[in-house]
């Protein structure tokens, strides 16, 4: 029996015994640890929050170690990365996406400078060895990978050179060969990578052979076959492709003379190829596209697949681009085109579901052109791997690409893909799959985690904060050969790391230890067992709901009180 | 040197600080070992979301071990006390409804007969500072004691469920200022308490809001370093009587702050003396349709609710005008009270 | 030592002997040279306390409770509407145990106003829970007041020192005030183990629901019966300290063979006493002078009217529409008691009418009248014939 | 046992006599009771103040009704009838007036004596203040105590100037009467 005490004082601290999280009628909180956007859309699979992190830490080679974990050509991908991450980033609609692209180039380069070492250790000397066929992106991706998961990779490359699309498609003014040579010598250089240069499937090697001789094949031909292209069967005398237009340009340096050119197609190599055309003296350069230009009411389905920057680039050096539009019909003088008949045209949804494009009638006008250029994609080269192909690509089902046991696909060649971040996260996932294949272990399953968008922040907690911007050469002054986009410097990268809002994962702001009334969030000098700093007391917590809410990253979320 | 003895001590005792990495912890549960006073233990009773019970824990964590509180009755005192449960761990104590000014003078005047250095504070919501407890709080003010007087202001008498005091704002509805076909809720505006407080030429006066802990707690601190009177005003919503979701309480504390209804300012010697501005001000209406008090004011069609929107539009913007409270963004001051993230909590690794 | 003082200087001086740490109080007549004494002995340095100069009785009240509570031996005065004002505060300070010490100069209560003496005052709140001690001249008053420091730390009971407002405050007349070692052996150093303390930090006044304010309210009044005997046992010692006595709780006089008694409160006594040496012819009375009101001294009053065949109860204030507040108290106490005396009640100098030494022969006269008034001094003449 | 009753007007030291005349009494020895007639009344108001003194205790608080002696300090109180209301016979009457002492007592019908007390208080200490003079001059005539014991009473209550002026005035006043003119009546 409690004995009253004299005038009913109490004992300090006796509320403790009352246990309000009983009161807690509906909803507890807990944290979720959700995917970051920039992580969620990024091909390669990096953790950009984490490497910001370290580099909010003022770790610069931890943050690059973080990043080459997931993509081990940084200085590339900063450089020709269309950065899904950026148009992801939750900060966009507030004062600008961070400058996610342009720190992992400086990440990139500083790691050259400083010859900052892989985080690999050399595979041991009986470790099961797996063929990669291709030296471009994915195929070098997955080399590395095979590294970091204990295997030796030997790579098959037709070409005499590694590199890849990163060598033979993309302009010096995006990608100088100097990082470019830099950062593959650095990863061909690491043991247990072998390199077969000059050697071709279904030439010098055959799939059955790889298949027998090693513990798995990674296929990561790229696409090298430009695809065929007329108009109502017309085909002009001289006609020159893209991507092989481009691939001479880059060996030569020399471009056919034209004063009205109209290139047809909707990527990078198109945008490219107009900026070239341009810069080389062409006086009008048109890009005729079915996509739809980047605009507040855009699908994403519907959007031109560039990289932002560099068709904002592309119109401010005079490009034309017709968007929802194809080539109807050339206008041919003999076997020369003089002109084009362009129609206005969208991609509208059909009852199978694919989208088919449906062009409309009496929007049909003429415009002068003296060359033609089709950009309209390349296909893989089907020697040696017929069986595999389903059309132009491979269509594996399984995201890590599996074609069948032991073989997988990577990059370009699938159906599915189309940059070099895409490339280098197949190479990392497919050499997850094929190392747990090897050892037989389960297959590995991909990150369910669900994405924080933006509406499950609490701004009000950041400060505002421009986003940096690199330094560019103005279009009046730039060359073929000049790198246009500048290096962000170090200040501005640790600047922008600041600017990380850490969406879906703590970052020690304190906010439900400070506002929790009932004094029911403990802080640990440890690690808590979720990683975080915070533990929920459940024995106070009366489930108000105000940490959640107050959460600048929507790190803590109610969840019903039976889960 | 005894007075430094004697907090080493109470701080070993009450957790007050994190132990040194040097210093056994093994001892100590996580709860014992949290790195701040824990003055307002867990386990009271107060309402979900109760901006009131955030207050005093905030103002308790700044205020320290060493103090002694006089409070006056009200939700706090209820919530926190019921016999044989305190929810305290300093020393405390509950008189009266309207006598805490007074209540506090006492313990400091013993104090001070005693020549011991225990600050006094005295606690009281809205109802026992504005009206009822204005009279004691006047007194304590002119006899100049060293108290630190904090009034939790939640805008009506909540712990009789909800009825309307002097600091009630106009146009809110409670169960003694109900909206109807005759009336648009409180028919009186919020006393300007603080002006009469600075009227007493006091060292110190501010207004402090749960939505800005840090700067609410930057103002106890500077006033537990005062010899003399001070007084703070702490707006702390109440999720049961202004009606909002007991999520919202912050969320409802800041937009008192940013549309410029609830003003946070500094009086020295009466003399304003530091403001905190608002980043971004959003109109009243921002605030109001938060809350089920002020319902009968978002209604559309109604050009009575028209009229009492433009009208506390209007005492906003008096404020934002005569504190001079708009922010701009390139000022240093900007964001001085305002809490802002980064990782590693509120002041790490921010850059300078 | 031997001093000519007036009422209010001495009990002034009284208090300043016992050292409080802590007074607080707001002027009201008649109470007002009590603060003002006290006032001059701290500006004259002859008293260190910190004297707090509040802005009301409630403030005052509300000062000495938490310097109280603080470990401070506090000390307040007041009057009347003062009282009133401080009522809430006083059951505040009795339900919490609080110890400290406060003169009533009794007045009556407006309204009408009347700053004259009566005990409305005191009586209104004698349900406080309180220690309410009577004074009967100004030496018991000072005596009192020094034993009330003692009782109140001893009992954690709150002590009120009543001493009729005028008559005893504003009177000067011969006072022994004893020598500071007298006071400083018979007074120990001020404790009060419950109170406010970072080292030991209690929470007082709490929130006491059904299940246990029943036993709130019986420790309070079990601890009012055990002061009876605090209350005796420090007049004895302060008889031993001092060779001077109050009368513990009351004290009998008179013919003890006497067939008649009379109870008085305060200075009544006095005149009473005169009147009884002044009109032999009246007859004999046993004078029974009550100095404990609260707690009631039941058996000794019992005790004190055994034999007695009439008692007449001298009250100083009314419950309008019950009658005299003493006398209905003493009627219920003797209802069960065995050849308990008849009981006579009459209230007397309210507002401050003078009593003269007649009253005396007048009140043992009226025995005889079953229609003698309650308000045994009220002239009916002076009413409005349907104002009687 | 003595009772004395002293009328005069607000500001002019009635119940400042009363104090002193029984402090006086104290010093010379004997009990004292002296208290005001309690009033709300302000400056110029009449007052009245009382006094009992005596070789045994005093028990009696009542107002004092049957006077042994009066002491009037103002000229003007002279106006009133009741002034000598319950004097016990052959009881005197000392006024602070420069009227005649007969005219007085016959008006009265008691034993009279008429000072001009104020005249010597303002001379002696500067201020119309009477009520020390007419003390000293009814001591100097009745000698119910010494004038050394209403001068030590006084060394009480003042300090420095005001103190020797009063004494002074003391001293001037008690010789300004007759010497125990009134004493036989000093055991009534």
């Amino acid at each position: 029996m409690t004995v009253l005490t004299r005038g009913a004082y109490a004992a300090p601290g006796t509320s403790l015994d009352f246990k309000t999280g009983n009161w807690r009628s509906t909803e507890k909180p807990v944290h979720i640890h959700a995917k970051a956007p920039c992580h969620a859309a990024c091909p390669a699979g990096e953790d950009q929050q984490a490497w910001f992190a370290k580099l909010q830490e003022g770790h610069v080679e931890e943050a690059w170690r973080e990043l080459v974990s997931a993509n081990p050509l940084p200085a590339a991908t900063g450089r020709v990365c269309p950065h899904p991450c950026e148009t992801a980033c939750n900060r966009k609609d507030v004062d600008g996406a961070l400058a996610i692209h342009n720190v992992e180039r400086w990440l990139g380069d500083e790691a050259i400078a400083n010859g900052w070492a892989y985080p690999v250790e050399p595979p041991a000397d009986d470790a099961p060895t797996v063929a990669i066929i291709g030296a471009g992106p994915g195929g070098l991706s997955a080399a590395y990978h095979c590294l970091r998961q204990g295997l030796k990779a030997e790579i098959f490359e037709a070409l005499p050179e590694a590199g890849g699309l990163l060598r033979s498609g993309i302009p010096r003014t995006r990608l100088p060969r100097e990082p470019l040579n830099a950062e593959i010598d650095r990863l061909l250089a690491l043991p247990g990578i072998t390199l077969h240069l000059q050697t071709r499937l279904g030439r010098d090697v055959s799939l059955a052979e790889l298949k027998a001789s090693h513990a798995a094949v990674l296929l990561a031909p790229g696409c090298q076959e430009s695809k065929h292209w007329d108009v109502g069967g017309a085909v002009p005398s001289d006609l020159h492709e893209g991507l092989s237009l481009l691939r001479e340009f880059m060996d030569h340096g020399q471009f056919p003379e034209a004063h009205n050119v109209v290139v047809h197609g909707g990527g990078n190599t198109a945008v490219d190829l107009c900026r070239l055309m341009k810069r080389a003296g062409s006086e009008h350069v048109t890009l005729i596209t079915a996509s739809g230009l980047p605009g507040p009411d855009t699908d994403p389905d519907d959007l031109i697949n560039v990289v932002p920057r560099e068709l904002d680039e592309a119109l401010e050096e005079g490009i034309e681009i017709i968007d929802h539009a194809t080539v109807n019909r050339l206008i041919m003088k003999g076997s020369k085109v003089t002109g084009v008949e362009v129609v206005s045209l969208k991609k509208e949804p059909s009852a199978s579901g694919r989208k088919r494009r449906v062009s409309f009638e009496g929007t049909e006008r003429v415009m002068e052109a003296d060359m033609v250029i089709p950009c309209i994609g390349e296909r893989v080269d089907p020697d040696g791997l017929n069986h595999l192909l389903d059309g132009s690509y491979f269509w594996p089902d399984s995201p890590f690409g599996k074609l069948e046991d032991g073989v997988y696909a990577i990059g370009d060649a699938r159906g599915d893909r189309g940059t070099v971040a895409g490339a280098i996260g197949d190479g990392a996932k497919a050499v997850e799959a094929a190392a747990a294949h090897i050892a037989g272990r389960p297959q590995p399953t991909l990150d369910t985690r669900a994405e924080m968008a933006s509406t499950g922040l609490n701004p009000v907690y950041y400060a505002l904060s421009p986003r940096a911007e690199p330094p560019k050469v103005p279009p009046e002054a730039r060359t073929f050969t000049t790198e246009i986009e500048g290096d962000i410097g170090r200040t501005a990268a640790l600047a922008e790391a600041q600017r990380c809002l850490s969406c879906g994962n703590c970052l020690a702001c304190d906010n439900c230890w400070t506002l929790c009334p009932d004094n029911a969030v403990i802080k640990t000098q440890e690690l808590a067992s979720d990683g975080s700093h915070y533990l929920f007391d459940l024995d106070y917590c009366k489930g108000c709901g105000l940490c959640a809410h107050e959460c600048p990253t929507g790190y803590i979320q109610m969840v019903p009180e039976t889960a | 040197m005894q007075d430094q003895a004697r907090l080493a001590e109470l701080r070993q005792k009450f957790g007050r600080e994190p132990a040194a990495p040097s210093e056994p912890t093994a001892e100590r549960t996580p709860r014992e070992a949290q790195p701040r006073f824990r003055g307002l233990e867990s386990g009271h009773r107060a309402c979900q979301g109760c901006g009131e019970a955030l207050a005093a824990r905030l103002v308790m964590e700044s205020a320290g071990p060493d103090v002694m509180v006089a409070n006056a009755t009200g939700c706090l005192e209820v919530f926190t006390t019921p016999w044989p449960q305190s929810a305290w761990r300093v020393p405390w104590i509950h008189s009266l409804f309207e006598n805490s000014a007074a209540v506090a003078s006492g313990m400091e005047a013993a104090m001070k007969a005693k020549g011991q250095n225990t600050k006094v504070l005295a606690f009281g919501g809205d109802g026992g500072t504005y009206d009822i407890g204005f009279q004691a709080l006047s007194g304590m003010l002119e006899r100049y004691h060293n108290i630190l007087y904090v009034c939790y202001d939640n805008e009506a008498y909540m712990n009789t469920g909800i009825q309307r005091s002097s600091s009630t704002p106009h146009a809110a509805t409670t169960t003694t200022s109900p909206a109807g076909k005759e009336r648009m809720g409180k028919r009186h505006l919020k006393k300007d308490l603080l002006s009469i407080i600075a009227a007493h030429h006091i060292p110190y006066a501010a207004s402090a809001s749960v939505a800005y802990p840090q700067d609410l707690q930057r103002k106890v601190r500077y006033a537990m370093g005062i010899d003399g009177p001070t007084f703070l005003v702490v707006h702390s919503p109440c999720p049961l009587g202004w009606r909002h979701a007991s999520a919202l309480t912050i969320e409802v504390a800041r937009k008192a702050v940013e549309c410029g209804l609830f003003p946070l300012v500094e009086l020295e010697r009466g003399a304003v003396t530091n403001i905190m501005p608002i980043r971004q001000v959003r109109p009243v209406t921002d605030y109001l349709k938060l809350q089920g008090r002020f319902a009968h004011l978002t209604r559309d069609g109604d050009p009575r609710a028209q009229e009492e929107r433009d009208h506390l539009q209007a005492l906003a913007d008096y404020n934002i005008n005569v504190f001079g409270l708009a922010g701009d963004g390139d000022d240093p001051v900007d964001t001085s009270g305002i809490t802002t993230v980064g990782r590693g909590g509120p002041l790490a690794g921010r850059p300078q | 030592m031997r001093e000519a003082l007036e009422g209010s200087q001495a009990i002034a001086r009284a208090v300043s002997l016992c050292k409080p740490d802590v007074v607080a109080a707001y002027p009201i007549t008649p109470q007002t040279h009590i603060v003002e004494n006290i006032s001059k002995l701290v500006a004259e340095g002859d008293l260190h306390t910190e004297f707090v100069s509040v802005e009301s009785e409630f403030s005052a009240a509300s000062v000495v409770l938490g310097a109280a509570a603080a470990g401070a031996r506090a000390y307040t005065a007041t009057a009347s509407q003062g009282v009133l004002l401080m009522a809430e505060v006083l059951f505040n300070i009795a339900g919490m145990r609080i110890p400290l010490v406060m003169t009533v100069a009794n007045r009556a209560v407006s309204a009408p106003l009347s700053i004259w003496n009566d005990h409305g005052d005191s009586m209104a709140v004698r349900d406080s829970g309180w220690i309410q001690l009577h004074a009967a001249d100004n030496q018991e008053a000072v005596d009192t007041t020094i034993q009330a420091f003692r009782i109140t730390q001893e009992t954690e009971l709150p002590v009120m020192v009543c001493m009729d407002g005028f008559i005893l405050t504003h009177t000067l007349e011969v006072i022994d005030l004893p020598e500071q070692s007298v006071i400083d052996d018979f007074l120990p150093a001020f404790e009060f183990n419950r109170r406010l303390d970072p080292a030991d930090p209690k929470s007082l006044g709490t929130l006491v629901d059904p299940g246990y304010f029943a036993e709130v309210r019986h420790s309070h009044h079990a601890a009012m019966q055990k002061a009876l005997s605090v209350i005796k046992d420090t007049d004895s010692a302060w008889e031993t300290a001092t060779g001077r006595a109050c009368g513990g709780l009351l004290t009998v006089e008179g013919d003890p063979g006497a067939a008649v008694g009379i109870v008085a409160m305060g200075s009544t006594v006095g005149t009473l006493r005169a009147g009884m040496a002044h009109t032999p012819e009246a007859g004999p009375a046993k004078l029974i002078k009550l100095r404990a009101f609260r707690p009631f001294p039941t058996q000794a009053l019992i005790e004190a009217t055994q034999g007695l065949d009439h008692l007449i109860v001298i009250d100083r204030a009314i419950s309008p529409g019950l009658g005299g507040i003493l006398g209905t108290e003493i009627a219920a106490i003797l209802a069960d008691v065995p050849n308990a005396p008849k009981i006579h009640n009459h209230a007397l100098g309210l507002g401050g009418r003078d009593i003269p030494e007649t009253i005396y022969a007048d009140l043992i006269e009226a025995i005889k009248d079953p229609d003698a008034p309650l308000i045994f001094d009220a002239d009916m003449a002076k009413l409005a014939p349907e104002d009687r | 046992m003595i009772e004395f009753r002293i009328h005069g007007r607000g500001g002019q030291g009635s119940v400042a006599a009363a104090y002193l005349l029984a402090a006086a009494a104290f010093e010379a020895g004997m009990m004292c009771q002296a208290f005001p007639a309690f009033g709300a009344e302000r400056r110029g108001a009449p007052v009245t103040a009382f006094v009992r003194i005596g070789h045994g205790p005093i028990h009696l608080r009542s107002q004092v009704r049957t006077p042994d002696w009066l002491i009037v300090q103002d000229n003007s109180l002279l106006i009133d009838p009741n002034l000598t209301a319950g004097l016990k016979a052959g009881g005197s009457m000392l006024v602070n007036s420069g009227r005649d002492s007969a005219e007085v007592a016959q008006t009265f019908g008691c034993r009279a004596l008429c000072v001009d007390a104020t005249q010597m208080a303002v001379e002696e200490i500067g201020r119309p203040i009477p009520n020390t003079a007419l003390l000293a001059a009814f001591l100097g005539l009745t000698g119910i105590l010494p004038l050394d014991a209403l001068a030590t009473a006084l060394k009480g209550r003042f300090h420095g100037k005001v103190l020797e002026d009063n004494l002074r005035l003391i001293e001037r006043a008690a010789q300004s009467v007759p010497t125990g003119a009134w004493k036989e009546t000093e055991d009534a």
